[in-house]
């Protein structure tokens, strides 16, 4: 039974660093602010949920699965309003999504003066 | 568990390409962005921390980060669209 | 060893982390962009407090540096604008001075003894005893606690006497009556239920209202203040005791005036209420003092309040953490008011 | 003030999951401060049907066990254009209409539509979001309007 437990938590945790790391690539490589919103929030919904779960069945405390949860809970509650918060405050700045490009001119709406108005 | 330390290290290098991202820019949206991820990743850090070293009751950090985390983001949202801390967010001020 | 190494590896790879946060800091001209880095700069400290098992510290740097910190920060930028002055000289003898210090603090470095040595002269001074007897003598199962409240009962007298000061300090200083007509004025303009000039978009671009974070904040309030309660009341058993647990608190505050406006939060709480706040907590920790020294202990000898010394000890702890955690929570909100009340709106959005 | 006693006794529920000490002191402290809490809650007006929604009941709970397999499905999406931008990559922004009538419900909506990755809200106007989504395939799942729909469903207004 111990031995179930500890595969899927390997299986859930091994997941979740590979979406980690996914999220580091693609703030790094993906060519605008809007995009790299979706990428953050790969790391901020499901690594976060299955990392956690991962650690909730290792734990044999209540309490501690408790308090767990309750992080899931809350993360799942403000990591949306900050995107939102983020992604409303840049666009209320003006800051020009770039769009439907195909991914050879990519640096235009990485440019600085695009924030101000 | 070799998986905690393995997932510790991963959340590591993810946290120091955030970082990047917050190094190189280029607007002030993308630190933004930047340090909110590097926020949710404290978070998982400080969990996988915890288990790493026997030692649960670092979850309670976890909790902090989780719960206030956003104040600052929705302070950069009204400092941006309004230039001040001073007045509501919504026009909904509550009843007098 | 296994542990051992990969330890060695996350201080390493935080250090890493947290030097190149910081000298981001020190390039960037732009303030705002700034502050957002000394979030990061934060994160990175706690985790690195974690990692050097300082559970207490941790949790102190989490909730100022998540909570508070960044929300003052941009306080005060709304009120001086987000751009560094420009045009300062480059003048070597400030850098090779710094140069200088720190090549000798790195020299210094050397003397040191070696880290988490046994016989480090940190562990045989007076740690040893605090960690035979306190279980003993004042039975609270998180030893720092004892450490801070009861041991150096005193110096944590002072700190909660600076946190006071700087409160009052801002206020002194931020809060001069001014602008009366404005305030009137805005007033006049929500009774009209017209928006007052504070509260239209710089760019008129976007909703006026912002449902979002105003639900959500709506519906974590009241656990964030329950959360900071639990950290105030538990501070014997975990990590957490007064000044997280004020922080925590005040971040409640804060979110509420974030999202309600300033004039609202001043009705709930009001800055007059909040300053006899600020020393009522000052007051009750040197009233145990007062109290132990009637009973004919010394200054804030918890042995003597009860008859049995170590419940003695335990009330004492209780009581002197509330006063911690009243004073830090009515200060972090007497200087938000202050920040914030005074703040013009900027006109000048930044990058 | 029946809303402010559920509340009360929400909050001593999470007070008891966090606490771990049942001794008679610590208890009466938990009551103490969940009773604060409370009326501090009150007193700010954040107690009210949009900040205290018990009225959802269970319909929240299944709603969320869907969200989540969305929530799956859209990361994988999100992960295959961060690897392959070339290919995948089509950002793209657009309106939706909002059918919810309560604030909570058009906040609920726009937060799942932020919480699947792939997808944004930039702005929740009246009765519109304005949604950034990365590509076409995300786009059409906030276009197809079953998430909307859903919550609908879940607030009680359909």
């Amino acid at each position: 039974m111990d031995l179930v437990l500890d595969i899927i938590t390997w299986i859930l945790m091994l997941t979740g660093c590979v979406l980690l790391i996914i999220t580091g690539f693609g703030l790094l490589r993906l060519p605008d602010l809007y995009t790299r919103i979706h990428a953050g929030g790969m790391a901020d919904t499901l690594a976060t949920f299955l990392i956690f779960i991962g650690l909730a069945l290792q734990s044999d405390d209540f309490l501690v699965t408790a308090k767990l949860l309750m992080v899931i809970v809350f993360v799942f509650f403000t990591s949306p309003t900050a995107s939102y918060a983020l992604a409303h405050a840049s666009f209320v700045a003006g800051l020009k999504p770039m769009l439907d490009t195909t991914g050879s001119d990519q640096r235009d709406s990485a440019d600085p003066d695009e924030g101000k108005d | 568990m070799i998986i905690y330390a393995v997932t510790a290290i991963a959340i590591l290098v993810s946290i120091a390409m955030a970082l990047g991202r917050a190094i190189l820019g280029p607007t002030s949206y993308d630190r933004i962005l930047a340090a909110n991820a590097i926020g949710t990743k404290t978070v998982l850090m400080i969990g996988v921390v915890g288990f790493l070293t026997g030692r649960p009751d670092f979850l309670d950090l976890a909790l902090v980060y989780s719960l206030v985390n956003f104040i600052g983001t929705i302070a950069v949202l009204k400092y941006f669209k309004f230039g001040t801390l001073r007045g509501g967010l919504t026009s909904t001020q509550g009843k007098d | 060893m296994e542990t051992e190494t990969l330890a060695l590896f996350v201080d390493l790879f935080l250090m890493v982390l947290l030097v190149a946060g910081a000298l981001t800091v020190l390039t960037v001209r732009n303030l705002f962009v700034a502050t957002m880095l000394l979030g990061i700069v934060s994160f990175t400290m706690a985790l690195t407090f974690v990692s050097l098992d300082a559970v207490d510290v941790a949790f102190t740097e989490a909730a100022v540096g998540a909570g508070i910190s960044t929300v003052l920060y941009i306080g005060t930028l709304a009120l001086v604008g987000a751009q560094e002055k420009t045009g300062v000289k480059f003048s070597a003898w400030p850098l090779a001075i710094c140069l200088a210090v720190g090549a000798v603090l790195i020299y210094a470095t050397y003397e040191m003894p070696p880290y988490g040595s046994p016989d480090n002269p940190a562990q045989t001074h007076v740690a040893p005893r605090y960690v035979q007897v306190s279980p003993t003598e004042i039975g609270v199962p998180n030893m720092v606690t004892s450490v801070l409240a009861s041991y150096r009962g005193f110096d944590t007298f002072g700190e909660v006497t600076v946190i006071f000061t700087a409160g009052i300090g801002v206020l002194l200083i931020l809060s001069q009556r001014r602008r009366k007509r404005d305030d009137e004025a805005e007033e006049e303009a929500q009774k009209k239920g017209t928006q007052s000039k504070l509260r239209v978009s710089l760019t008129g671009l976007g909703s006026q209202h912002d449902l979002v974070p105003h639900i959500v904040a709506k519906l974590l309030i009241p656990f964030i203040f329950v959360f900071g309660l639990y950290v105030q009341f538990h501070g014997d058993f975990g990590p957490g005791g007064g000044f997280q647990a004020g922080v925590i608190f005040a971040a409640g505050f804060i979110l509420h005036a974030l999202i309600y406006g300033l004039q609202f939060t001043q009705r709930v709480l009001s800055p007059q209420v909040a300053l006899i706040l600020i020393v009522a907590g000052v007051l009750i920790y040197g009233g145990v003092g007062i109290v132990s020294m009637l009973m004919g202990g010394n200054f804030l000898d918890y042995n003597v309040l009860l008859p049995d010394s170590v419940a003695g000890q335990h009330i004492g702890i209780l009581i002197i953490e509330l006063g911690v955690g009243i004073t830090v929570a009515a200060a972090m909100l007497v200087i938000y008011y202050a920040f914030v009340g005074r703040a013009e709106p900027v006109n000048k959005l930044p990058d | 003030m029946l809303r402010t006693i559920s509340l009360f006794l929400v909050l001593m529920a999470v007070w008891l999951l966090l606490s771990g000490y049942y001794t008679p002191l610590i208890i009466s402290f938990g009551i103490a401060s969940c009773l604060l809490s409370a009326l501090i809650a009150r007193r700010m007006e954040v107690v009210d049907n949009e900040g205290h929604p018990l009225h959802l009941g269970p319909r929240i709970v299944f709603y969320w066990a869907w969200l989540l397999k969305e929530i799956f499905k859209a990361n994988i999406d999100v992960a295959k254009c961060v690897l392959f931008p070339k290919t995948y990559l089509r950002p793209n922004m657009f309106t939706a209409k909002v059918t919810q009538t309560s604030d909570l419900g058009k906040v609920i909506y726009a937060n799942s539509i932020t919480l699947t990755p792939g997808t944004v809200t930039v702005d929740l106007d009246n009765d519109t979001v304005m949604v950034h989504a990365m590509t076409e395939n995300s786009a059409e799942g906030v276009k197809s309007g079953e998430m909307d729909r859903r919550v609908t469903a879940v607030m009680g207004e359909a």
